[in-house]
Parts: structure tokens; C-alpha cells; sequence
């Protein structure tokens, strides 16, 4: 399991592959990357994301955590930036890997939904106009009942 | 003990921590004290549905104790991913 | 929407960065990808697999577009090999991209569904004892009926 | 037609296709006509429900008609991914 926060930009596609090949005996690998996407007006110039540092890696492996709890998972990787970031720029990342496509596909979704509510990151969209801070879905908090 | 805030709430309060001395038994009651003291801390308090609390960095909840705790943090509801 | 039916090997990392490049706009893309798996015994020499030229490229292609017609997809990669693979070589990748992502790891779960069990492929498993016909298993069958 | 045949039903046939000239109206005829000729097809089509079909490079059926059709290719069920 590797958990990493930073506001160092990563490659998506270089962590595909050492996730790979650290991964010994599994069939299946899923990965979930996130990209900065622009807003509706097309505009965006940059987004700031804010974390709680202590808190956000903590929740993070306590996520992960519980992801390997529940399914059978030989590694889980994830990744998540803070600071400035561009649109397009990768702005986090999970893989999990698993013998079997299921266990890989729903521990991903899991950890998805938990990063999005559960951990303290705040994204705030900056235009040449001013800014807004990105609102939390009421969806978001209601998918974590399926779990 | 330390008082924390993010995103908009921190904006508000214009402030991201502070050390803050408070007989307050429950979040609330600190809630409490800090909206009395200014009207920044009102403003940013205004609408407690709107905020979640960490205590020492675990997510809680307004009427939680404050018994033992170090670290408060205040925030409005997360956006990772 | 690519496709791609080969027999050389691929690289998921380069594959997943320029899918990510090319996907304007989307917030979200899952990969899954797929690597030889030893054997119980723990003695596999080579995966040989065969298949239906022509067929599958065909068969790919209707299960890529049905995804892209159930899901708002801005993209779908489907990558498979045949010939002789060795033990944690990638076999096969699908990628989607949207802008959410419970739509991006749909698609990529219903490809990959479908391409078990409606992709001309077949797996022989060749240790130095001899070798096996990968069967297929009634589950992949079932999975089918969920989409 | 083109017949073709893959994994182990290649193998047990001995050859990965053949032209065949058959007067059979459906895929099952035209496994009976097979069937009828040598050993190794009527070991290769010994359980039909352990194969499956596809004409034309479409998934079909046994009892679907041949007429018009170019390719007629059988395999045990695919195992890809």
C-alpha cells in the first residue's frame, strides 16, 4: 500500500507501470485517474486545491485500509495533489490490484467514493473573473450508502 | 487548544489556526464562544449544516465533547477526487 | 475510439498517457488491464493466445460501441494481444474517459464483461508438463445479465 | 463455404479451416454431415453444448439456416480479457 500526497505534478502512465510491476501475481489492475476539467464557461485559469495536512494522509490510509479489508487486494496505490494545478493536469490517482476483475473494479469505486467526501481537500476554481470554491454534491455523501 | 480552518471558513475568518483558551464542554459551545467574539466568526459560523468538525483530526460531529482534544478543525464539506 | 488487435507487446503507462492527452475535457478515465497470471502449480512457461482475425476486430468494435452509446463517453481504448505472453505480461488494457466517474468505471466494467466472454479469444496455458485450454467459467457467462 | 475451427476443436480436427462443399440447410446439419465423415470431427463435435458458433463472423446458433452464408467457424466458448 502507498499513500502520497504532494503538490509535485506525477505521471499517471509511470505509476501505471511501477504499480504493475510491483505487483506480483495479480491478473487484474484498475486505475481511476482524475483531471482538472474546465468549467462551464471555459475559462478556468487555474484551481487551488487546499488540504488539512495530518488529517488528509491519515483518512487516506485509513481508506485504503479499509478498501483491503473488504476485498482481496495483493497492492493499493493512491495519489492526490494539492496546490496549483492546471486544467488537464492529473490531480489524483488510485490503482488497485487483484487476482480478479471484480475485487480490482470495486475496491477502486470504494476508494473513489471515500475520496470524495471523506477526505479534507478543498478545490477552489480561479478565472481571470475571481474565484468559487468547488461545492460538495449531496450525490457524493449518498453513494457511500451502497458500501 | 489549536483551532483550524479551510477553504471559505478560513477565508472568512480570515485566519487559517489559532490557539484558542475555552471552558467550552462541546463544539458547539465553542461555536458559541467564537461567534460572541466577532463578527467574522459569525459570518463564518452562520450556517452550521454547511461546516463539518474534525477533532485531532478525526471527522466529528457539533455535539461532540471537547474533553482531551488538541487539535479543532473546522471546514466545509470535502471535495477530494 | 481505438482499437487495437496485435501481437506485439504494449506499455499500459504510455498507453494510459496518451489516452489521458487526447481526452479533452473529461474529468474522469478508468483503465483495466490485464496481466498473465502464473498458475496454481506455479509452473507456467508461456500463455499462448489464439485468435479469430477479422472477428475480433469486429467483435471489439460492436462492444466498444455499444459502450459509448450507454454511457456519455469522450473516449474508449480497447487494446488486446494474442501470440505467446509470459507471466505478468500485459495482456490486454481498456481505458474509458468521461466527464464522471461512475460512468467511466461502468463502461470500463461492461467492456471488460463483454470481452470475456464475447471477444474471440483462447488461452492455452503451456507449462513444461504440457499444456490447457483456459475453460471459460459459467460466472463470466452470468455477469452478462447485469447491463 | 469457409469452414474454420479454433483452440481445441482446431487441434482435434487437425487443420485451422477447410472449403466445404455441403448441401446441409443449418449449422447442425452441417455438424452431422461433418460428424459423419471422420473420427476426429465426431470427437470434436462430441458435445455441442461445449462449442459455439459464429457465421460470417457473427455469434449465431446450431439450429440457425446456412443459406447465403460464406464462414461458418467453430470454437469452445471465449475465454479473453
Amino acid at each position: 500500500m502507498r499513500i502520497i500526497v504532494q503538490d509535485a505534478p506525477f505521471d499517471p502512465g509511470e505509476e501505471l507501470n511501477s504499480f504493475v510491476a510491483a505487483t506480483k501475481g495479480a491478473g487484474a489492475v484498475v486505475t481511476f485517474t482524475g483531471l482538472v476539467r474546465d468549467i462551464a464557461s471555459g475559462d478556468l485559469d487555474v484551481m487551488e486545491i487546499e488540504h488539512y495536512p495530518g488529517m488528509t494522509e491519515s483518512a487516506l490510509n485509513s481508506i485504503a485500509t479499509e478498501a483491503q479489508s473488504r476485498w482481496a487486494l495483493a497492492d493499493v496505490l493512491v495519489i492526490h495533489r494539492y496546490g496549483r494545478l492546471y486544467p488537464q493536469d492529473p490531480i489524483m490517482m488510485v490503482a488497485t490490484a487483484s487476482r480478479h476483475r471484480k475485487a480490482a473494479f470495486e475496491a477502486a469505486e470504494f476508494l473513489m467514493d471515500y475520496l470524495k467526501s471523506r477526505a479534507p481537500f478543498w478545490k477552489k476554481e480561479i478565472t481571470k473573473d475571481g474565484s468559487d470554491w468547488v461545492a460538495s454534491k449531496d450525490e457524493d455523501e449518498d453513494v457511500l450508502k451502497r458500501w | 487548544m489549536e483551532v483550524l480552518y479551510f477553504a471559505w471558513v478560513r477565508e472568512r475568518i480570515g485566519l487559517p489556526k489559532e490557539r484558542i483558551e475555552t471552558g467550552a464542554e462541546t463544539v458547539a459551545d465553542l461555536v458559541k464562544d467564537l461567534c460572541a467574539r466577532e463578527e467574522r466568526y459569525a459570518a463564518a459560523f452562520a450556517d452550521l449544516t454547511a461546516l463539518r468538525v474534525a477533532l485531532d483530526q478525526e471527522l466529528s460531529s457539533f455535539d461532540a465533547p471537547l474533553a482531551g482534544v488538541r487539535e479543532v478543525a473546522f471546514f466545509p464539506p470535502m471535495t477530494g477526487g
